[in-house]
């Protein structure tokens, strides 16, 4: 047994045991904290998987704006909601423990039965990646090679806006949202809120800049600036603008207007739908990752703001 | 002209799937009365897109088929419409069209204020629906549906909960983890079948399970995606979601879910038994489907009869003909049905569920938005007191009836024709045992249809007091619905080949033992 | 010289893994949230800081260098500001759970 | 005229009245012209009769045969039926004048009047089906006008056992398609090739019980004396006479006639035959006087079965004829008594007897009194039932027709208006004397179609004799009824149906179970496990795969 | 057993959990973080069918195809959890409980 391999099981272990205490933990706060636990180590799997652009997002998006979000109602849980809750019988819970596990074995025996040698896209990407321009294979599967999964992802982060914002109760529409209400000013939140932003947006244009060529790219890149405007947002900075503005809209859609724009172009320019010229694929990629991490950033941090709400409606918060 | 439409083909597609996605944009940065001026400008072209798409499947005779980005699968992504995609697209764009026209009446933004909550998010979240089932329907990459997918329940669930009342907020907060948990395992299938085949693209993955010895991961994914699609179309018995969801949204979008949304994962368990792994479809799965169908009718059939409420009846009543979906399984893959093929040059069980899907949507749709209309000018839907509604909204009464009578399957309507293939189909293939499912469906549907008309068309009492009049041009939209899934019936059949074009139904399943 | 340094780095980062292993300890016998708190700090301050500069000279210079100091003094910050608030969080947990009428200040 | 023209007109005429109610004004105003909508169907059904050659088709589909024929069967009793429909038409717009809904009257009526007539030209298996299913379906809102609890239960086991009848047609319609070769749906095509379906046994059974269902055959004939007394007069007249006749000429069509079915026919005739006497029996103890006509028509339609039956047995279409006679004159007759009844009510009890002589020469007709048309259908059918057990068996259920129809006449005579100055609007007492006339007359004309002549058979002593002792022992039956039938027990009205009284606890009980089922379903844990099984039992069938 | 099938058995044993925890978990945040562990689940699964993928030529330690996809997929995952977590807020607003189960008749 090599070393990496016992630093690998040690890995698995730590992961399946917080995974077990998110499920068991009693309290609500305890399984959110355990979960942010487990996505951070789970985003060292990624590392060890030689996936690093999924590491990036999944630290950033998989753990900690989920954690966030997950945190912001675990806390505002009214103890009466914890209570009247039933526990599920334990026969019930044996038969789930049993299918549960029956699922899970027919999937292992299927990661023990994948063909062998793997069918692989590696060389296929590697060979066309060069039309792109790009260096980075991740990046040019997102935003060349299945450019349509990427441009209905982004719609994707529109339509939940909408939905957030849909659930705004009453003499909400139109306000600011209501979720993230700042903290007292002066305290330390506050000097955080002040130092990290400009690290932070630094770091986020550094992610989406390098994304062309390493690892990194709109998804990562946005996901940080988001988490800076959060910051501030939480730390009483910043306020979240109100849904009514139509900035706020424009910004929100650019990303996926402008994709969409270029990709419609490309009929005439390049022959088909989504398709780049090859003496512009670069410059146009970095516009659209551009347009996008902007996109991709307020659309973040509005998910994390929540449905607009009139001032008034801060009291009656549970 | 024709040939045209059939040269650019590939350009229709991606129009299809563009246009709603675009014009959402433009509503939501617009914003305001400016939402439903762009929705209702979008309905027209977009029907208009849905009728070029089918006739040049038609005139072309082919399915339509264009790589994006000019990449080919299985590095690139595709969309393909055949001639089930097409009667999906246009069956979206009538039925849309009819809930826009109908809903303008209750999402209009009051007057004095420059935008509201509700109007905004229904005519946005209509436009999203729209490009999430055309998504769907176009779709030829497992993940690129996945996506479509989730654009589909992130524009069905708010659309639950429109009118912010603490029911319907858990409706729809039990309906989007079901469905998560649904495109979860979904997602979970697909990722296997890329592990043992290397490609997403269903052309290529139809090809290479079909060459080589079978993984054993494609039995895995199969059931994992036909469980969470499943799960997404709500049939019994995991239907948990939908009655309350249903029931509880507004009457424009219970049609919407109600006709289109559920039939987008239906349309995606079709594809994957029949175009991603025909050779997989064991009789025993297909059974195990038609059975949980069957299980499905009587038993929606049933808690429709016993509904207090004319939307739960409805609902209910969804959950019943979903049922009648899955009888094709077994139907289509039986060996037997290949002489039926030759015979009619238009295979019965193929042609039959594919008329239920149509019918059914126009039909439920209609019947929803008159449930809206009844609901609206009395106040409420308790089925006991309806009596005299009859006289008071005839029309909306005559609708309603005559969009029942195509689900319970009486001549000339669409449900009919669609019931009349089936049964043809299940006889051809002596599987007699669906033929006494079909007909008891029908005889439940008579009766929950016989207790809102009974009650609705009797003379006693004293007439009901309409707390609002009803706008005559909502009941012309509905009525034309109701109407158009009747005619459905007296289509010529060989008008349907276009349900042919693209796919050779008479091969599935015969290879096997 | 390669010798020196990798010794160095060797050292350094033994160091650090002591510190945490004596802030885990800590984090896991100490009796109350505070107490955990001045453990836990203690490990991530320090050792993370031995960790970088036993690092240091194995890295690219300047990229990679700053890069880790970057990575350090932003732990540090964010060490502190959590910290922070931790403590008032169990203060004013404290002070649930108590009988006081005011909350401490 | 173009004659397939006047032929589309016959069906087009109600559809465009029906659309015509749309309009609000037109459908007030409806009622007065429903006397009208019949009438192209009749004068198609004249040129049709007068010209054998000249019958019309209209093929809408011709690649699958779908479309819409006359022959003559189809054209007597489309004939009957419209002079029906028209005559009864008028007498509602009399009946029906003054009294809230007459519009949703007239649209019921349409609907049913459109199926009803679109039945007997119905070419292919589809149009068949779909006029079949309007006539059944429609004729709900018939019954169920009145609106009252009884016409609300009437119009509940009607539709019931209508839709049950449906179903069991859609099956067969379906076991016939599947056995037939060829895309052609054509009713002569499909049933051509039904006695070599391997489903032949399955086919004759539905398709009996389906149409026997619809015409009143024992045991499924518990709907005639529930329905037929709900209805209001001129609903149940064409109730009575001519919405039955659709499982007749279903049967008609749809039997293998050329095939010899010796084991069926007998079957057949073994149902009616039984049906004849059981509906007599049930008929002498109701004292509605709708009640009895409706069991007489169980009985005659019986009868009608059993002609058709003993055709099936031997394979001759011979009977066809007889017993498309014999309905058409049971058409008119029948409409006109139900008529009657309403005259009758309307009726001054010292102004009767104009009325109640020519209701008693129709009534005995069904028995046979010479020189009634009755005779003469009775005589159409003589050869075809013979002169062993069922000729006897025929002429008995003669005699017990004459017994249950003097027990009408009592009962009928006995509902007359109680005020001494009441009179029957002119608008109820010519329709009924109209197709009293035709009850009377028209078998004459329709005699020579099924080989007799009417001249020599009235000069026969025999024939006469054969027509008139049933008659007299009915009499005789009559008077021991006049006198001892008080002692005889009380059945309601669709006597088998008592059976079923409890059957809405036990179908409650049932949807309570379900609904509780569906309460634990939609719990969330449940659904949960449903979908891993659901998941698992998706998977593992596959992988027994080979 | 290489590291890679390791941590496809770790995958599997995180989708059996989530299930697990989704089906038996009362209350509605509960049953959300049991989705994301699920959903983490197939991605990691997913993870390592690209990684099986990879190694086959210089510079791609993975098959970059999965890795667009999960990214792709951790981003509707995110997204999902916003809107139940938005769902649940306003839940807890109205009602003050924070499950979903179906008062019994009131839809009826």
């Amino acid at each position: 047994m090599s070393a990496a391999l016992i630093v690998d099981l040690g890995l698995t272990l730590l992961i399946l045991g917080l995974g077990v205490w998110t499920v068991a933990a009693r309290s609500n706060n305890g399984a959110v904290v355990g979960y942010i636990a487990y996505g951070l180590l789970v985003a060292l799997v990624w590392v060890r998987l030689a996936a690093v652009d999924v590491a990036l997002t999944e630290a950033a998006i998989g753990s900690g704006l989920t954690g966030l979000l997950l945190l912001g109602v675990a806390t505002r849980l009214p103890r009466s909601a914890r209570l009247t809750r039933p526990p599920t019988g334990l026969g019930t819970r044996l038969l789930a423990g049993f299918l549960s596990a029956a699922v899970a074995g027919g999937l292992a025996a299927v990661v023990l039965l994948l063909p062998d040698p793997a069918p692989t896209l590696a060389p296929s990407v590697a060979a066309n990646l060069p039309a792109t321009g790009l260096g980075n294979p991740v990046t040019g599967v997102l935003i060349a090679f299945r450019a349509i999964d990427t441009l209905l992802e982004s719609v994707v982060l529109v339509f939940a806006i909408i939905g957030v914002w849909s659930l705004a109760p009453k003499d909400g529409w139109g306000e600011r949202p209501g979720w993230l209400r700042p903290a007292p000013l002066g305290s330390a939140l506050t000097l955080l809120a002040q130092l990290l932003p400009p690290i932070g947006i630094l770091v986020g244009i550094h992610l989406f800049w390098t994304g062309a060529t390493a690892p990194g790219g709109a998804f990562q890149g946005g996901a940080v600036l988001a988490a800076m405007w959060v910051l501030a947002m939480i730390a009483g900075l910043a306020r979240p603008p109100a849904v009514s503005r139509r900035w706020l809209r424009l910004m929100l859609v650019a990303g996926p207007a402008l994709f969409l724009t270029v990709g419609i172009a490309g009929i005439w320019l390049a022959g088909a739908f989504l398709a780049y010229p090859v003496a512009y694929a670069k410059p146009l990629i970095l516009v659209i990752e551009a347009a996008l991490t902007l996109s991709i950033a307020a659309a973040l941090g509005l998910l994390l703001a929540g449905p607009p709400e009139h001032p008034s409606a801060a009291e009656r918060q549970p | 002209m024709l040939s045209n439409l059939v040269a650019g083909g590939d350009r229709l597609l991606v129009l299809a799937l563009i246009l709603p996605v675009a014009s959402l944009m433009l509503a939501f940065v617009l914003g305001g009365r400016h939402a439903e001026r762009i929705a209702l400008a979008t309905l027209p072209i977009g029907l208009a897109v849905a009728v070029a798409i089918a006739a040049a499947v038609l005139h072309g005779d082919a399915p339509l088929h264009t790589d994006l980005g000019g990449w080919a699968p299985p590095l690139g992504v595709a969309l393909r419409a055949d001639g089930l995609s097409a009667i999906m697209l246009l069956t979206t764009a009538v039925v849309m069209v009819a809930v826009g026209l109908f809903a303008r009446a209750d999402f209009q933004v009051p007057p004095g204020t420059t935008e509201s909550r509700a109007p905004f998010a229904f005519w946005t979240l209509l436009l999203a629906l729209w490009a999430a089932l055309n998504a769907v329907f176009l779709g030829e990459d497992l993940f690129n549906l996945y996506v479509a997918l989730e654009l589909l329940t992130f524009a069905a669930i708010p659309l639950v909960c429109l009118d912010g009342r603490a029911q319907t907020l858990a409706a729809a907060l039990r309906y989007l983890v079901f469905a998560l948990l649904g495109s979860v395992l979904y997602l979970l299938g697909a990722a296997l079948l890329y592990g043992a085949y290397g490609t997403l693209d269903i052309g290529q993955l139809a090809a290479r399970i079909g060459g080589d010895p079978l993984e054993p991961a494609a039995l895995i994914a199969a059931a994992l995606m036909t469980a969470g699609l499943l799960a997404k179309t709500a049939l019994f018995p995991v239907h948990l979601w939908l009655p309350p969801a249903h029931a509880g949204a507004p009457a424009a979008a219970s049609a919407l879910l109600s006709a289109l949304a559920v039939k987008a994962s239906f349309f995606l368990i079709l594809r994957i038994w029949f175009d991603v792994m025909p050779e997989l479809l064991a009789q025993m799965a297909a059974q195990v489907l038609a059975a949980l169908g069957a299980a499905a009718i009587l038993f929606g059939g049933v808690l429709a009869l016993r509904q207090a409420r004319l939307k739960m009846l409805i609902a209910y009543s969804t959950i019943a003909q979903i049922g009648y979906l899955f009888l094709i399984f077994p139907l289509v893959a039986s060996p037997e049905t290949a002489p039926l093929a030759e015979l009619r040059n238009a295979p019965g069980a193929w042609t039959g569920g594919a008329l239920q899907l149509v019918s059914h949507a126009c039909a439920k749709a209609a019947m929803f938005m008159a449930a809206g209309l009844i609901a609206a000018s009395l106040g409420h839907d308790r089925i006991r007191d309806l009596g005299g509604i009859g006289r008071a909204l005839p029309m909306t009464l005559f609708a309603f009836g005559i969009a029942g009578m195509s689900l319970m399957g009486l001549p000339p309507s669409g449900g009919f024709m669609a019931k009349w293939l089936l049964l043809l189909a299940a006889m051809q293939c002596g599987q007699w045992w669906w033929m006494l499912v079909i007909l008891a469906g029908g005889l439940l549907t008579g009766a929950y249809l016989y207790r809102v008309l009974a009650t609705a068309l009797s003379t006693q009492g004293p007439s009901p007091v309409l707390v609002k009049p009803v706008d005559r041009s909502r009941e012309w939209v509905v009525l034309g619905l109701a109407l158009i899934s009747v005619l459905l019936g007296l289509v010529p059949l060989s008008s349907f080949s276009l349900i042919q074009i693209g796919r050779d139904v008479s091969g599935i399943g015969v290879g096997l033992p | 010289m390669t010798l020196a340094l990798t010794l160095f780095t060797l050292i350094a980062i033994s160091l650090g893994a002591i510190f945490f292993l004596a802030g885990t300890v800590g984090l896991l016998r100490f009796p109350d949230t505070l107490t955990r708190l001045h453990a836990l700090t203690k490990a991530d301050n320090l050792g993370l800081g031995l960790i970088v500069l036993g690092l240091l000279p194995q890295v690219d210079w300047p990229v990679g260098g700053l890069k880790l100091i970057a990575v350090w003094l932003v732990v540090l910050l964010a060490g502190a500001t959590v910290g922070q608030l931790m403590a008032k969080a169990a203060r004013s947990d404290a002070w649930n759970g108590s009988t006081d009428l005011e909350p401490p200040r | 005229m173009n004659f397939n023209l006047l032929f589309a007109l016959a069906l087009a005429t109600p559809v465009a009245l029906l659309l015509a109610c749309l309009w609000r004004p037109a459908r007030e105003r409806m009622l007065s012209l429903l006397v009208l909508a019949p009438l192209p169907a009749l004068a198609v059904a004249l040129v049709a009769l007068l010209d054998a050659d000249a019958m019309p088709a209209l093929m809408l589909d011709p690649g699958r045969q779908i479309g819409l024929s006359l022959d003559q069967p189809g054209a007597i009793l489309l004939g009957v039926a419209a002079l029906l429909w028209s005559a009864a038409g008028a007498y509602a717009a009399t009946y029906l004048r003054g009294k809230p809904h007459g519009g949703r009257f007239a649209i019921f009526w349409l609907l049913t009047l459109t199926g009803s007539l679109g039945v007997f030209v119905a070419a292919d298996l589809l149009s068949f089906y779909l006029t079949f299913a309007l006539v059944s379906l429609a004729a709900w809102g018939l019954v169920a006008h009145d609106d009252t609890p009884g016409a609300r239960r009437a119009g509940v086991i009607y539709l019931l056992l209508a839709v049950v009848g449906e179903v069991l047609l859609l099956l067969a319609f379906v076991l016939l398609d599947v056995a037939s070769p060829g895309a052609s749906l054509a009713i002569d095509t499909v049933v051509a090739t039904l006695p070599e379906s391997p489903w032949l046994a399955a086919t004759l059974a539905l398709l009996i019980a389906g149409f026997g269902l619809k015409a009143g055959l024992a045991p499924l004939h518990v709907w005639l004396p529930v329905a037929h007394p709900a209805a209001p007069m001129p609903a149940s007249a064409v109730l009575s006479g001519v919405i039955v006749k659709a499982g007749i000429i279903g049967l008609i069509r749809f039997l293998p006639w050329d095939a010899g079915l010796d084991w069926w026919g007998a079957a057949l005739t073994g149902i009616g035959l039984v049906t004849a006497f059981y509906a007599v029996a049930m008929g002498i103890v109701q004292s509605n006087p709708k009640t009895v006509l409706a069991y007489s028509t169980a009985s005659q339609m019986g009868l009608v079965a059993a002609i058709l039956g003993m055709g099936l047995a031997v394979g001759d279409r011979e009977a066809v004829t007889a017993g498309t006679v014999y309905a058409a004159h049971h058409l008119l007759a029948k409409g006109a008594l139900f008529l009657a009844v309403g005259v009758f009510a309307a009726t001054a009890r010292r102004r009767l007897w104009p009325v109640l002589v020519p209701a008693a020469i129709l009534a005995l007709g069904f028995a046979g009194l010479p020189p009634t048309g009755g005779f003469l259908a009775k005589l159409a059918a003589k050869p075809v039932l013979g002169s062993g057990l069922v000729g006897l068996l025929a002429s008995l259920a003669a005699a017990g027709s004459t017994l249950l129809m003097i027990h009408f006449l009592y009962r009928a005579a006995a509902s007359a208006s109680p005020d001494p100055g009441a009179r029957a609007a002119a608008g109820l007492v010519w329709p009924w004397w109209l197709l009293f006339l035709a009850a009377l007359l028209l078998p004459w004309t329709l005699a020579p179609l099924a080989g007799l002549s009417p001249w020599s058979v009235m000069t026969d002593r025999s024939l006469l004799w054969s027509g008139l002792w049933p008659i007299l022992a009915g009499g005789v039956l009559a008077l021991a009824l006049q006198r001892w039938g008080a002692r005889l027990p009380r059945v309601p009205e669709g006597d088998l149906l008592a059976l079923f009284t409890g059957s809405p606890r036990w179908a409650n009980a049932v949807g309570e179970m379900l609904e509780r089922t569906e309460t634990w379903l939609r719990q969330w844990p449940v659904a949960g496990l449903s979908l891993l099984i659901l998941t698992l039992v998706l998977w593992l069938p596959m992988l027994t795969r080979p | 057993m290489s590291s890679v099938t390791l941590f496809g058995l770790c995958g599997a044993a995180l989708v059996g959990l989530g299930l697990y925890g989704l089906i038996v978990l009362p209350g509605a945040l509960r049953r959300i973080i049991a989705f994301n562990l699920l959903g983490s689940g197939v991605f990691l699964l997913f993870g390592v069918i690209a990684r099986r993928g990879g190694g086959v030529i210089a510079g791609t330690g993975s098959d970059p195809v999965p890795q667009a996809l999960i990214i792709t997929g951790l981003v509707v995952a995110f997204a999902a959890t916003a809107l139940a977590v938005a769902l649940l807020r306003r839940l807890l607003q109205e009602t003050g409980r924070d499950d979903w189960d179906e008062d019994e008749r009131s839809d009826r």
